[in-house]
């Protein structure tokens, strides 16, 4: 309850904010076409003007929230002008790309942690793997897959995973190596496996770093499943919704589907913190 | 089936000189085993090409993208310029301040941290790929969007990992430093902020390839006719295989050197935490 | 004139399984100059209460005043120095650095913070110690770092809690004599906790006795010893009566658990 | 009935209605095929999808088609539904372009690239403007996937289709009295659009060579339907139009525009006009666009089989 | 039979300000169930030889064998039992789920754990508070519940790097009291750090005395005190001699600095 308040403090202060944008940026264009037609305007006229264009530069949150109201609400879920339509396509994708890469980039930690052939191998070219333009590869990706017979989610799930298991990896990484030297002495004077120092002490440890990297690993999911989703032949999933909008200039629609895709991305962070805040508790590192 | 073997063989031979040398201490064999290992996958990634005629439009062979590397340096230093050094660099720069400053300032006002969080959330979450075109209608073709298409794709992972930093110190510090009667400035500057240290560099790690990816992706929604990701799609839509992936190779380098960078200032900074000192 | 003023303390903490009475009608009335000794059986409060003083806790119930300020305008205006149970050094810092911290937060001047941390570190035996990190040094060298660092910057009113438990009897005996001394020279007021009998009649003016759950003071014993104690006094009858007095004290809030 | 997969070039709209229509009127269903057809987008590069096994026809334009042939990419033409070239330069009025011939040095013209630069390359060269960002050239833009340029005056002129770009800058309140369109087939620099092509063996195999007659002769067929019947076109397109961002006026128009570009071709390669296109990527100056004429680039083989 | 063996020790710190000798040929054997004690200023490298024994430091010279065995195969056959100097529980585990953390480690029975559980919470005075977290206990709590994860799974050796530290007099001597009848009942090897003379000399068969900078033993005192030891021995002339000999050789150790 004492969040509402403040959220709904920041949130006035952002949208005047954005109606002070979208009068500014849109005001041109206006008052272009105003002297096309060979007259000027006043200001109220202007401000008007600027809140009712069809392709404006900047859409006012009330044609921005008329779009996203229509996209989920106006439409039946199956049909395909349901951004819920799309926005499920977009979270199959990323869940099981998220799921991937996360498992990828723990399993790599716990390799690294272990083995010195993995930290001196691994790290650089996991590294190198995360420079390659992920867009530039995303269409030989989907060739090489489609070559393969393998359509559809796999290919974008793939683009989702390989872009999140990177933060998992640093993070864990990171914290799996945390444990101070008195914790890791006790674990060594009980003479306790690999296995059961990593179970009871790297583990634990590491979790408040593995949280924090787990909320960037999924919406980094997310961004590659978009990405997956353009050169994918444009078919289905926010991706495609982003990219026909922004290839008819139609900017409520981009604005729209960039909400869409943004409250979908919110709502999986909220997850993984609820999943946080609970595992933390149980764990009684929260107080 | 044949055609594999001579990969699995080479590919065993490596790992076995890798374990091997891996067992030896000090900077020689912690130089030579990420070069073992990726020479051995350049290795094998020229047999598959040559024993299994991957044709090169789908998947160049190293040595044809060696040959395209050293064939056109300045082209490639001049998109590199325009890319990494003004668009990711600059973008990586000023995100990085800005996600710093407002975990500090979240974290300085329970009210803004209960209000901004969550909408900071959403707002960062927005995708790139919606971005890039709005910002290139906003900020012009040049460098100047992809600077800020980075700014936002690199703001987000920093600011969680700030906050969860400065959340980070122990109760007894905390408590310590208020017997001092310390100013919220001085709590901060002097304990809280060292303390983050850690968790900001795993943040600023993170975003380093953010940022190329960023800066690059953003050229494909248009750009002048200079830059990685300019030169990325007009190559693939001439079928310039070897072309494509030598821009690729100067943004692995470029990354990797970044990454490292950055990894070396940390070891610096954060000398005394136990995951620097083994 | 009454520098530390506690009326009717209680704090209870509550925990996953019930409510821990941590301090119960707690009343102490410290004097200007004072020190005063806490000693008490483990878990009986002494840290909390030095907590509840310093405004790190706040009472459930009662008041706390110091100075006439209340606990928290007094912990802002800079009142005490603390050494805490455990040495909690900061790890990025070298041992001077450490010291220094808290003279950089009240704005000492860069030529004083040297003078000063020479001199602390020379009273704790740590000199040529200064350039180490934490982790470099024993335990006993950390804790009497965090003491020196407590001592650096001069608060009217010093709480230790058990600054010298990890200390060898020699040490802690020069120690003991080094702080009466500085108390003499500054009339500092001073809360101590410990463990030990003898330390706790050797230097206290006054010394209260706690026991636990709940957490309340059994016993107030005022000293009637000198104000100049040399070591020998240890071996006199009425510092020896003192000493059997704190212990059955101390055996009284024994027999309750 | 035999699967075969045709890779389209762009989106799902009007410009590939004659497949849609073949597909839904059951055209290819008649001739026993079961065709797969895979929207493109801006970052597919058909001949790649081609190469690596991911479709068996693509819908390609002549010069990027063979510009990969060039490189090692053996692909073929085996038929032409498209008689006439879309392609144009729409420049705002204000920014004083009036003569392609001496108003454009200096100016900032919007070009799509991924192997859609070719045809704007040549015109250049023939007109002995640099376009490497040298002072008497003109300076490119790389034009992103919408006609904003324009709109935000960051361009004076960009590319447009006339089915499709140059109806969204007119939709977006610009008249068509403030614009000044040049269109390659007036400038004589027109090169052959949407063509469907294979790889050069498929053509070696009958069974393949009999699939791929079929599948002519069905989408020549749709195309003539899309002709006549523009409106039932665009609401195929429509159904099939995954992404729900379409709308039915602008693919009526679309529609219409496309029947004047496919008018005049029954499906056979013209082989003036390739001569013509092979000419204009090969001449002007230091940068041709190929650099010899190709051979074998174009296969009548199996339009004669299919206009029987 | 000798159990633990040091011969010529030597064990160096490179620090970023020159070398720190922490250990300098320390030679030292202890027989099969001595319990010795170790004393000696802050700094002398009581701590530095504990771990050395227990193969958590090599040293840089000399060599030790624990049970025939090198100290590091003697770990690996979890030949001992270590209480650190600070009592590094993990936080997200409560008290009972830290006791039980080594006896899951070593394969006990889920029943065989809470039994012996239960038994070492007991011994060390902290039943009832098996479900708290470490936060929630006092300094000295904490420091029970770390002796108590070490005593749960019967090591022959048990290494205890001053384990009472933080504990008032009372507790203190009931504990002593118990940890001598469990030597007494187990036959145990014990090394054991303390800064108090008397419980040295209360607790050992051999009390060694180390000195700092290098960190090396200057004594070697052998007790002549019988194997049954009521409290009231401490007041026995043969008590306070040996006692006053640790003291002097502890008065020479400090006299170098
Ligand atoms: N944060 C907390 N949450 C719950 N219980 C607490 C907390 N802090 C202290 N306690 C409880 O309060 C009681 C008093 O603790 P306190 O630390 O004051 O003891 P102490 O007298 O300093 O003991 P010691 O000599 O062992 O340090 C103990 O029973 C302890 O378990
Ligand atoms: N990791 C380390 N790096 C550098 N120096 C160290 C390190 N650990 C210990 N030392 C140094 O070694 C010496 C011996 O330390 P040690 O901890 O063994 O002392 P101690 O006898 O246990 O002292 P105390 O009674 O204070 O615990 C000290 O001078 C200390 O500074
Ligand atoms: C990024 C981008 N690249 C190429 C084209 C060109 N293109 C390929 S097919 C086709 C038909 C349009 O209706 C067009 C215009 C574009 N538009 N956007
Ligand atoms: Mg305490
Ligand atoms: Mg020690």
């Amino acid at each position: 309850m004492n969040r509402v308040v403040p959220v709904l403090t920041v949130l006035t202060a952002l949208l005047l904010v954005w109606y002070v944008g979208a009068v500014a940026l849109n005001a041109p264009w206006a008052r272009d076409q105003a002297s096309r037609a060979g007259d000027s305007l006043t200001l109220p006229a202007l401000v008007h003007a600027t809140m009712m264009q069809e392709r404006p530069v900047l859409p006012a949150p009330h044609q921005v929230a008329k779009g996203v109201w229509d996209g989920v609400a106006g439409q039946k879920i199956t049909s395909k002008r349901s951004l819920v339509w799309h926005a499920g396509i977009t979270l199959s994708a990323t869940l099981a790309g998220f799921a991937i890469g996360s498992l990828a980039g723990i399993l790599l930690a716990v390799g690294i942690v272990h083995s010195r052939v993995m930290d001196l191998s691994v790290m650089p070219w996991a590294i190198a793997s995360q420079t390659v333009p992920i867009l530039a590869i995303a269409p030989m990706v989907i060739v090489v897959f489609a070559s393969m017979g393998v359509t559809g989610l796999v290919p974008k799930a793939m683009i989702a995973a390989w872009l999140s298991f990177f933060p998992v990896l640093v993070g864990m990484v990171k914290g799996l190596r945390t444990p101070d030297r008195m914790q890791m002495d006790l674990m060594h004077s009980w003479n306790a496996s690999g296995t059961q120092a990593f179970w009871r002490l790297r583990l634990p440890s590491a979790m408040p770093y593995l949280f924090a990297s787990l909320k960037v690993a999924i919406a980094a999911a997310l961004v590659g499943t978009i990405v997956g989703e353009l050169p994918a032949g444009a078919t289905a999933g926010l991706g495609a919704r982003l990219l026909s909008g922004s290839y008819y200039g139609q900017t409520i629609q981009i604005w729209a589907a960039l909400f869409a895709a943004a409250a979908l991305a919110a709502a999986l962070v909220a997850v993984v913190s609820g999943i946080e805040r609970v595992t933390l508790r149980r764990m009684g590192l929260a107080r | 089936m044949s055609a594999a073997l001579p990969l699995i063989a080479v590919w065993l031979g490596a790992l076995g000189l890798n374990t091997w040398i891996a067992r030896h201490r000090g900077p020689i064999p912690a130089m030579l085993v990420p070069l073992i290992f990726g020479a051995t996958i350049l290795i094998l990634w020229e047999m598959a090409c040559r024993n299994f005629a991957i044709p090169s439009v789908i998947l160049p062979a190293p040595s044809q993208i060696w040959a395209a590397f050293t064939g056109n340096l300045p082209l490639l230093w001049g998109d590199f310029t325009q890319t990494i050094l003004k668009g990711a660099l600059s973008g990586w720069l000023i995100g990085a301040a800005a996600a710093v400053a407002t975990a500090i300032a979240i974290d300085r006002s329970p009210f803004l941290q209960r209000g901004l969080l969550p909408i900071g959330n959403f707002v960062a979450a927005l995708p790139i790929v919606g971005i890039a075109p709005i910002f290139v209608m906003w900020f012009g073709f040049d460098w100047q969007s992809k600077a800020a298409v980075v700014v936002v794709m690199v703001f987000f992972p920093i600011l969680v990992n700030m906050v969860a930093g400065l959340k980070a110190t122990d109760a007894l510090a905390r408590d310590q430093i208020a017997t001092w009667g310390a100013s919220y400035a001085q709590a901060l500057v002097k304990l809280r902020l060292p303390a983050a240290m850690p968790f900001l560099f795993n943040g600023l790690k993170i975003t380093t390839t953010l940022a190329l990816i960023g800066a690059i992706v953003a050229e494909f929604f248009g750009s002048p006719t200079r830059g990685m990701g300019f030169r990325i799609s007009t190559a693939v839509g001439q079928l310039n295989m070897p072309l494509v992936w030598a821009e690729i190779l100067v943004a692995a380098i470029a990354g990797t050197a970044f990454y490292g960078v950055v990894a070396l200032v940390e070891k610096k900074v954060t000398f005394w935490h136990p995951s620097q000192r083994q | 004139m009454s520098v530390i003023e506690a009326q009717g303390v209680s704090l209870t903490f509550q925990t996953a399984d019930g409510p821990v009475h941590a301090l119960k009608d707690v009343d102490l009335t410290i004097g200007k100059g004072e020190f005063v000794s806490f000693i008490g059986p483990s878990g009986c409060g002494k840290t909390t209460f030095l907590r509840t003083i310093a405004a790190l806790e706040t009472p459930t119930e009662g008041r706390i005043r110091v100075n006439s300020l209340d606990a928290d305008a007094a912990r802002r205006a800079r009142a005490y120095g603390y050494v805490f149970q455990a040495p909690g050094l900061y790890p990025w810092r070298t041992i001077s650095g450490n010291i220094s911290l808290p003279l950089e937060i009240m704005g000492f001047s860069k030529t004083d913070r040297t003078d000063r941390i020479a001199r602390v570190l020379d009273l704790v035996e740590l000199s040529g110690f200064g350039g180490k990190f934490p982790w470099q040094l024993s335990g006993g060298m950390q804790q009497r770092a965090s003491i020196a660092r407590a001592l650096a910057f001069d608060a009217d009113i010093l709480l230790m809690d058990e600054p010298f438990g990890a200390l060898d009897e020699i040490v802690r005996d020069r120690l003991n004599a080094a702080l009466l001394e500085l108390w003499a020279k500054t009339g500092k007021t001073i809360s101590f906790v410990t463990h030990s009998i003898p330390e706790a009649v050797y230097l206290s003016t006054k010394i209260v006795v706690m026991s636990p759950r709940p957490g309340r003071i059994t016993r107030i014993i005022d000293s009637t010893l000198p104000h100049e104690r040399p070591l020998e006094i240890r071996d006199t009858p009425e510092f020896i009566r003192i000493a059997q007095e704190v212990r059955e004290g101390l055996r009284e809030g024994h027999s309750y658990d | 009935a035999d699967d075969l997969t045709l890779q389209l070039k762009w989106v799902t709209q009007a410009q590939f209605g004659g497949y849609y229509v073949a597909k839904d009127k059951g055209f290819y269903e008649e001739e026993g095929l079961n065709v797969t057809i895979k929207p493109g987008g801006p970052d597919i590069a058909p001949v790649q999808v081609l190469a690596g096994g991911g479709a068996d026809v693509t819908v390609e334009w002549m010069p990027a088609a063979l510009a990969a042939r060039e490189k090692g990419l053996p692909i073929v033409n085996i038929a032409q539904p498209f008689k006439k070239s879309g392609m144009m330069l729409t420049c705002l009025k204000e920014s004083g372009v009036a003569d392609p011939k001496t108003d454009f040095k200096g100016k900032t013209l919007g070009v799509w690239f991924s192997g859609n630069e070719y045809p704007f390359l040549s015109w250049m060269n023939h007109l002995g403007l640099k376009t490497d960002g040298s002072p008497e050239g003109v300076t490119v833009l790389k034009q992103g996937f919408n006609v904003d340029p324009i709109l935000q005056k960051q361009a004076a002129c960009i590319s447009t289709m006339t089915y499709n770009e140059y109806w969204q800058v007119i939709d977006a309140g610009i008249k068509p009295e403030d614009l000044v369109t040049f269109k390659y087939d007036d400038q004589g620099v027109a090169t052959l659009e949407d063509g469907l092509y294979v790889l050069e063996e498929k053509l070696n195999d009958p069974a393949m060579e009999d699939k791929l007659v079929r599948f002519v002769r069905a989408s020549m067929k749709g195309w003539k339907y899309a002709e006549e019947h523009p409106e039932e076109a665009a609401e195929i397109v429509l159904e099939n139009d995954e992404t729900g961002a379409q709308t039915i006026e602008h693919q009526a128009r679309m529609a219409g525009e496309i029947a004047k570009l496919t008018a005049g071709s029954n499906g056979a390669l013209d082989e003036a006009d390739y001569k013509r296109t092979v000419d204009t990527l090969l001449s002007g100056g230091s940068d041709p666009v190929i650099s010899k004429a190709p051979e074998g680039a174009w296969s009548s083989a199996i339009t004669d089989k299919a206009l029987q």
